[in-house]
């Protein structure tokens, strides 16, 4: 048996977690209509506002994943179909799908004074895991991230 | 698990969407939808990545299903000639529809672009 | 007195013609929903479907001269405030306010090659008339286009 | 007259507006809002226009109020200094706010670009 949680409980999350999605339309507009989504729900489940400088962080990194997600699917795929949440106490999974099979990959090398390739290099980064899933008419991409 | 679905904001319009393919050292970059100041960042992006793709002779833009394109789009396209110019990679336009074609003869972008009827024609004077 | 008018009667236009406005917030997604806005009214007017093929090219270049207006608020005037729309029978009349005091003035030289300069040069070649004026909080920037 | 009004939609939870200034040779380009593929188009222009100013030696990126940024915004701003070196121009960054300068840091753009506390001392070192 585990340690008792001693962190304070973070507010409406039941056990097993909530799910929040977000149908998505175009491409015009949406990467800030996702932000603003995901940073609605961070606040209704109090990861947003941070109490400590760590937990603000984690949160604002989330909006970046968000971003960066939303970004490739209408850059690379067509446009993003949905936006999925899924936050439970210990960690929080963003979904991305799209329309497309083709599958993210970084771009090498990596050129930090070039335009270009940093996505998934800061998703690499921020995340505690990531990955990319066929669907049934495309595919959906994914990232994890610790709950701080 | 507890679910809370959002519906999505009503349709907007239009959609923009790039994709580009690849032909022995050309590219055609397929432009579909209405591109303007809210989409353009698409095609930038796709046109830098050709231009910087080292074996890359030609870029041709398919506009077929261009439906509408303003000075914004025009300034992506001339942004990505001139850089693309400095690296010896030709840019031409192919299938324009009359809307942008009488654009392009207002701001003398015809001057300026090889313009061809189709994908076809452009690749094979590529 | 003038000749009698033996063009169609444009639809849904009363004498004094009508105004349609578009209050706007923000600078995300704006341009294209000011063409949708546009376009109806266009439809709603019978300019659109044009019957004639310069009936539908003066549709689209009033599209353009929207798009155009309201990139500039967006680009050079820290957004566009309204996009008001005038229909008479002999001519339409769009007008876009934005924050800024600052006039439009188009870019010499002007030169077809190069990026920048290309939306009053636009603006100028398929309008027959265009103007700015003050307006209490910044100003706003008119176009109009005879009737086809 | 016969008035019709329509009411706007709901206002989007983030704008972004760029602004310019020029002192001597240097041209201070304000960015305030959230920079994303949405809204990067007006910094581009912005800072091609300042680019292109035959008079320039400097650009200062004042990012004071730059309340997000994704990579889109990221190469925005490397490109822009691409361009900007073939002509030497340099770009440099002011008051970068926290999240982005961890964005930064990941990334490796704060070896790329100079950055200072803010556009007084950016100016200065110009
Ligand atoms: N959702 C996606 N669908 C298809 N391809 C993708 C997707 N996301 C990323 N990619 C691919 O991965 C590459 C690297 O992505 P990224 O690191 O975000 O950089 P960039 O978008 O600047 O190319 C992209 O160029 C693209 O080929
Ligand atoms: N609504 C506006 N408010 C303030 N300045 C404007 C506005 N519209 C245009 N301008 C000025 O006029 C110039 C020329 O505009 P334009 O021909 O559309 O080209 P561009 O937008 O590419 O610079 C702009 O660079 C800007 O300085």
């Amino acid at each position: 048996m585990s340690m008792p949680d001693t962190r304070p409980p973070l507010g409406g999350l039941p056990e097993g977690g909530q799910t929040r999605r977000l149908a998505l339309v175009g491409t015009r507009g949406v990467v800030g209509r996702c932000r603003d989504f995901t940073r609605q729900a961070l606040q209704d489940w109090h990861w947003l506002p941070g109490v400590t400088e760590e937990q603000q962080e984690v949160a604002e990194d989330v909006l970046l994943l968000v971003s960066e997600l939303v970004t490739n699917a209408n850059l690379h795929a067509g446009g993003a179909v949905e936006l999925l949440l899924h936050g439970t106490r210990e960690r929080l999974r963003v979904e991305v799908s799209d329309g497309s099979r083709q599958q993210p990959a970084p771009r090498t090398p990596y050129q930090a004074s070039r335009p270009g390739g940093h996505g998934l290099h800061i998703i690499t980064r921020l995340s505690t895991a990531w990955g990319s899933e066929p669907r049934p008419t495309g595919k959906s991409v994914w990232v994890e991230v610790a709950a701080p | 698990m507890n679910r809370v679905s959002a519906a999505a904001e009503p349709p907007v319009g239009s959609e923009f969407t790039v994709s580009s393919r690849r032909t022995g050292t050309s590219v055609v970059v397929a432009v579909v939808g209405e591109l303007d100041l809210d989409t353009v960042q698409a095609l930038t992006s796709e046109l830098a990545t050709a231009v910087d793709d080292r074996g890359i002779r030609a870029i041709v833009v398919d506009c077929q299903g261009l439906s509408f394109c303003d000075s914004t789009g025009l300034n992506a396209l001339l942004a990505a000639r001139l850089r693309a110019e400095g690296q010896g990679v030709a840019v031409s336009l192919a299938a324009v529809p009359a809307a942008t074609s009488r654009m392009f003869g207002i701001t003398g972008a015809d001057t300026v672009f090889q313009l061809y009827p189709d994908v076809e024609t452009a690749l094979g004077a590529a």
